[in-house]
């Protein structure tokens, strides 16, 4: 373009919009929770984005050092409210690790069906609320609970509770399940997979998702890396690192399971990869029915310790339990200076520390995209904001 | 993955800094702590390519700060690191420029304990309101407490 | 071909519809106030105390571990004394905080005298938050043939400890 | 028999003037029954609007595994009731930096143009409220000029969002306006008038326009226009409710709101009521009463767009443009020609012509956007 | 009938009244955004004052073009300039009572001309329908029309460049 005319037409560019602050604040309908983000728009385009947080503080850290060790279990549900079961795992693990209580068989596999329970109810609500916020008016949010409820309804039967189970104890959980508990998973676990693939038909080669979600924020390898990025986020965008199969925490080295790994690391590989992990978990799922063994649901000392926690003797020293929670890695730090109450309790929470690239993924996209970019990295503020 | 005494012995005579170890995890001198971390990261021998969280803990007479530090790499186990901080003034290098994940949580650490970080790019309280006063998670933070009358 | 995923999507959609005129099965609607869902054995929701005989005589001896190791600290209780001032195995006051109770269920778990246990009701919706949230003895009482009624496996085991307690 | 029910309320109305005859005088009577069409049609409007949009809850809650309103009358029937008492006695919140003229301009000239497309279009065997020689043509006047009013609204309500809307809302309408009025053009080729009367004649019997090659074409062409100037999903953008709150409608609550959602559905039903007498028929059909076909036919396109609602996803706007530009535009300008074709040749040859040339323009179009479609993708497993 | 035909005349003098009060305060008002809608108001009283005189393809001509393409480019162009707090456009105009004076002046030679020269009135002929000026278009004035159609090329492929350039 030599014309003189157009020359210094560029410098002076008079077409550029006015700069746009917008909030998107506390109260908007798509950012799952009280979560406010500070975007400057030019046009549609993002050029800056700021999360504020601390809406939902409670400062769980430091009420938790004025309870009883078992009296925080409770306080663990509320963390992560739709996977409540996870949460409480890897509290058990933390304090058994610090403690040092062993866990029986039984009670082994119990928790493993439980928490890769959770794991499904946390997969197909995320993909329902993902496809509300691509705009699907509320079809595949209902259809995920559709399926949601029958299995709250066991956690009902066995708990006691449908979100806030509160069922482990140290050294087991709390109460044997009911007679007809492997029939009713086995059960769930034949018909899943039919609602999954009905789920597939009606998203996964849809043209409009295809073109809203592919090359939408994309996450490269060594920042997911850098960024301390865990959970299907990090195995969106290639690495295969999953703590279940890293640390083989309690029995999940016995069972045969593959962890689906994406390439592109976009929106779309962060939601075809949950697809494929519940699949998998389904597969764990048949193996714990098949081989779980009876015997007792608790030790004797996690037993003696729930009938009288006060009787619960924790050393001195700190310990650090993590396991692969829904949304990433959940880990408990632990300090214990021997009182019946922890010295310092700090959570490491998955959606926390994955907030941190969600300005990086969302420089140089539309506002729909923010949207959606938030809502493929599945954050509950329960568990940022604590 | 290498034993506690091998990398002590290795950053020490790496670093020539006295380093004990504290129940199965590395103390090391505030002062020299960036070069540590980023020898721990790059070296081909260790690649601590991932810090998993970062703690602070009020023990009374001093602060503590504690870092996980897994590999994704050689899918190895935790590495603990324990930096201790007089408690009135608190500062710790910051490794935001090493491991991007120390973002958030060593924000955390100054909102709720006061741990200043220098060379942290954005600094604020992350949870708190800019007015707020005091740092909740310190032992000697009282609030008036409402108990209730029945 | 490029359309095809989104009439697969429409596919979906019409035959959730026309399937749901005939299989009822696939509607999960409950018409609420009509219908109910039967809750399950163990589920949980406020704690009650139980009594055999009256509700002025319950089980409870007014030992504090419930409201020790309640979480939220939303039991409070009083004990009755004689008029000699010799403390009884009687709580003269047993409150209970329902705004504050999270329904996590530890005091039905460290009660060593089998006094208070879970309850299964959940509509308790009242008009003022302090007072009628604020559960005194009386209305904590519940007789044992309820509890039986709602929970009548933990009462036969119930039943069977104490037998053998007394024996 | 038949051809009673069919002009039943033409003999109504008749009915009515010759009851009112004696008293009143000769030019009175003209005003009457003017009169009477505006009141039927003012009436008809929000009914039908109320109706629709219980038949939306119901169908997309039948669609999503549960029952849909039913608890005010007996299936649901008086929702629509409900919904708007509420909507009259709720507050009409002003927002205090809001500019005050056009905030308040905004809902009533929004809901000024869907009532008007009413007048040109044929409900039955002449029961057209009014004949004009250039009805289609008044239809696009008038639905063009609801973008300005949309904008109104937006720009008046004064808030970042509802002006993210109307930027949206003016730049979907703008680039959907072509591709629409082309997308007519050929009916109107073939049939040689603007009169809506004249194109339902056009199809007597049952050659409906959609059974030729290039009437097809068009019939979608023009549904999905529709569905895009109608701002319903899956192009739904100036009110995405997940990005922008409500888009142009954020700050308005009340008989306001109502209003805005009144025009929503009005227009729906005539972007479908016209795709039916362009493409489907109008009122033509075989042995049922004309006005039933005309309300069957229109009925099945609005539950088409509502099964749209309850199945996909909404457009990012950049793809909604390059969807208008680079899918529609060149397909409907291709189309014209087919059906120039058409109308120039004799039977056997014309179809096959016309056919031929839509369905390499077709693949031709497809194969130009490969670039831009998304690909599928096959995914690898770790710890096989 | 008398009353009806007097009907018609108040409705068609009201209608221009009407245009007049658009056009004024299109003219008058302070904010930028509310004159455009006011200019939006005297262009669809035109096209009413068409219907009136059975002009029915020029009326819808004048609202399709007119109100919907080039309203809605004023709009885009009052939006992109002005900030988002109030457009308002500063006048200052100190002694506004001086204008009247030319006003009043020149608005008095118009009227007188207008009332003096004796327009030919022909009774309308055929209504201009799309037909005949479809054909007319097409045959006698094909040329002017390439030509325009030309123009309006250029017109938009020189938008283009300009906003490609951003």
């Amino acid at each position: 373009m030599n014309c003189p005319y157009l020359q210094n037409m560029d410098q002076q560019s008079t077409l550029d919009t006015q700069r746009l602050e917008v909030s998107l604040g506390p109260q908007h309908p798509s950012t799952h929770g009280v979560f406010q983000m500070d975007v400057v728009l030019d046009g549609e385009q993002v050029i800056r984005l700021k999360p504020v947080m601390g809406y939902l503080h409670r400062n769980h850290e430091k009420l938790m050092e004025n309870m009883s060790w078992l009296a925080c279990m409770p306080y663990t549900d509320r963390l992560d409210y739709f996977c409540a079961l996870a949460n409480n795992f890897s509290y058990a693990l933390a304090v058994e690790k610090l403690a040092g209580i062993e866990v029986p068989e039984r009670a082994q596999y119990l928790r493993v069906i439980m928490a890769e329970l959770t794991r499904l109810i946390n997969h197909i609500v995320l993909v329902g609320f993902l496809l509300n916020d691509l705009g699907a008016f509320f079809t595949p949010v209902l259809y995920a609970f559709r399926e949601r409820e029958k299995l709250l309804d066991l956690f009902e039967d066995v708990t006691g509770s449908r979100m806030m189970c509160n069922y482990f104890r140290f050294g087991g959980v709390k109460r044997d399940v009911p007679p007809d508990f492997i029939l009713r998973v086995r059960e769930i676990v034949n018909q899943f997979p039919k609602f999954l693939d009905e789920l597939e038909e009606l998203l996964t080669h849809n043209e409009i998702l295809l073109s809203r979600c592919q090359n939408v924020g994309i996450l490269p390898k060594a920042l997911a890396v850098n960024a301390g990025i865990t959970g299907p986020v990090l195995r969106a965008s290639g690495i295969p690192y999953d703590i279940r199969k890293i640390d083989k925490y309690s029995i999940y080295g016995r069972f045969k399971f593959r962890v689906p790994v994406g390439e592109a690391g976009d929106v779309y590989d962060r939601y075809y990869v949950r697809i494929l992990e519940m699949r998998e978990s389904l597969q764990i799922l048949e193996q714990a029915i098949n081989e779980i063994p009876d015997g007792e649901v608790i030790s004797k000392a996690g037993a003696q310790a729930a009938k009288m926690p006060r009787t619960l003797k924790v050393p001195k020293g700190d310990a650090y339990g993590r396991t692969e929670a829904p949304k990433g890695e959940l880990g408990f730090y632990l300090v214990s200076d021997g009182s019946g109450k922890p010295y310092r309790y700090h959570v490491r929470a998955p959606s926390f520390i994955n907030l941190t690239v969600l300005e990086d993924m969302c420089i140089g996209q539309k506002v729909a995209d923010v949207i959606i970019i938030l809502g493929s990295i599945d954050i509950v503020l329960g568990e940022v904001d604590r | 993955m290498k034993t506690i005494e091998e990398i002590k012995q290795a950053i020490e005579t790496k670093f020539g800094v006295q380093i004990s170890i504290e129940n199965n995890s590395l103390l090391i001198p505030k002062e020299k702590w960036p070069e540590i971390a980023s020898f721990l990261k790059t070296d081909p021998e260790y690649s601590f390519d991932y810090l998993s969280s970062v703690t602070g803990t009020d023990y009374k007479d001093y602060l503590e700060v504690v870092y996980h530090l897994y590999s994704m790499g050689r899918e190895c186990g935790p590495l603990v690191i324990k930096i201790r901080t007089d408690r009135n003034a608190a500062q710790i290098p910051s490794v935001v420029s090493i491991w991007r994940s120390a973002e958030f949580q060593e924000r955390e650490a100054y909102d709720l304990l006061g741990i200043h970080f220098e060379g942290h790019p954005d600094l604020r309280r992350i949870f708190m309101w800019e007015g707020f006063v005091g740092h909740p998670l310190r032992k000697d933070y009282v609030t008036e407490d409402q108990d209730r009358k029945i | 071909m490029y359309g095809l995923g989104v009439l697969k999507g429409l596919w979906v959609t019409i035959k959730n519809f026309t399937l749901s005129y005939f299989t009822r099965k696939r509607l999960t609607t409950v018409q609420y106030p009509e219908e109910r869902i039967t809750l399950s054995e163990h589920a949980r929701t406020f704690p009650i105390l139980v009594y055999d005989e009256s509700p002025d005589k319950l089980r409870c001896v007014a030992c504090e571990i419930c409201a020790k190791e309640c979480p939220p600290k939303c039991i409070s209780i009083v004990r009755a004394q004689d008029e000699a001032g010799k403390p009884l195995k009687q709580p003269k006051f047993f409150d209970i905080d329902y705004s504050v109770c999270m329904n996590c269920g530890i005091c039905e778990e460290v009660c060593p005298f089998d006094s208070i246990y879970m309850d299964r009701q959940f509509e308790l919706s009242a008009y003022e938050r302090s007072e009628e949230f604020l559960y005194t003895k009386d209305r904590l009482a519940k007789s044992a043939e309820y509890f039986s009624k709602i929970r009548p496996e933990t009462a036969k085991k119930v039943e069977e400890k104490r037998k053998a307690k007394e024996k | 028999m038949l051809n009673t029910i069919d002009q039943i309320f033409i003999k109504a109305k008749q009915i009515i003037l010759d009851i009112l005859s004696p008293f009143l005088p000769e030019w009175m009577m003209i005003l009457i029954s003017i009169f009477i069409v505006i009141v039927t049609l003012c009436v008809f409007g929000p009914v039908v609007m109320m109706y629709l949009t219980l038949l939306e809850r119901k169908f997309i809650g039948r669609m999503q595994n549960r029952y849909g309103p039913n608890r005010c009358g007996i299936f649901g029937l008086l929702q629509p009731l409900s919904d708007g008492i509420k909507m009259f006695t709720k507050e009409d919140i002003v927002p205090q930096k809001a500019d005050p003229f056009a905030h308040f301009l905004g809902p009533i000239t929004v809901i000024i143009p869907s009532l008007l497309v009413f007048s040109v279009i044929p409900f039955g065997r002449n029961m057209i409220p009014s004949d004009l020689s250039i009805g289609i043509l008044f239809f696009f006047a008038v639905a063009s000029t609801s973008t300005l009013w949309i904008f109104t609204a937006a720009w008046g309500s004064r808030n970042k969002f509802s002006l993210l809307g109307g930027m949206r809302a003016v730049a979907q309408m703008v680039s959907y306006e072509i591709p629409m009025l082309l997308s007519i053009v050929p009916a109107l080729l073939v049939v040689g008038s603007f009169s809506t009367v004249a194109i339902v004649n056009a199809q007597e019997g049952l050659q409906w326009f959609v059974f030729t090659p290039w009437g097809l074409v068009g019939f979608i062409l023009f549904f999905l226009t529709g569905v895009a100037e109608v701002n319903r999903c899956p192009f739904d953008l100036p009110e995405g409710e997940s990005e922008i709150i409500a888009g142009f409608h954020t700050e308005y609550s009340g008989m306001k709101f109502a209003l805005f959602y009144m025009a929503e559905y009005m227009n729906a039903f005539s972007v479908s009521a016209l795709v039916t007498t362009v493409y489907l028929g109008g009122w033509q059909g075989p042995i049922l009463p004309s006005w039933l076909w005309f309300f069957a036919k229109t009925f099945v396109l609005i539950s088409i767009m509502m099964w749209f609602r309850g199945t996909f996803p909404r457009m990012r706007v950049d793809q909604l443009m390059g969807f208008a530009w680079r899918g529609l535009l060149p397909l409907a300008f291709i189309n014209l020609l087919a059906a120039a074709l058409w109308v120039h040749l004799s039977f056997p040859l014309n179809d096959i012509l016309s056919f031929c040339i839509l369905t390499v323009s077709v693949l031709m179009i497809y194969v130009a956007n490969r670039k831009v479609a998304p690909k599928k993708r096959i995914y690898k497993y770790a710890y096989e | 009938m008398t009353l009806f035909q007097f009907l018609a005349t108040t409705a068609f003098y009201a209608a221009m009244l009407g245009i007049l009060i658009a056009a004024a305060l299109c003219v008058t008002v302070r904010n930028l955004f509310h004159s455009a809608v006011f200019l939006a108001f005297t262009l669809i009283g035109i096209a009413m004052l068409y219907f009136f005189l059975q002009a029915e393809f020029i009326a819808a001509m004048q609202i399709l073009l007119y109100v919907g393409a080039i309203m809605t480019l004023i709009v885009f162009a009052v939006m992109l300039t002005s900030r988002m707090g109030n457009p308002a456009v500063p006048q200052s105009f100190k002694n506004k009572k001086i204008v009247f004076l030319p006003l009043g002046l020149v608005g008095f030679i118009l009227i007188s001309a207008i009332l003096k020269t004796p327009w030919e009135t022909s009774e309308p002929q055929t209504a201009v329908n799309a037909v005949t000026l479809g054909k007319a278009l097409m045959n006698q004035y094909v040329f002017p029309f390439e030509v325009v159609s030309l123009v309006l090329l250029v017109a938009l492929i020189g938008a283009i460049v300009i906003a490609r350039s951003e």
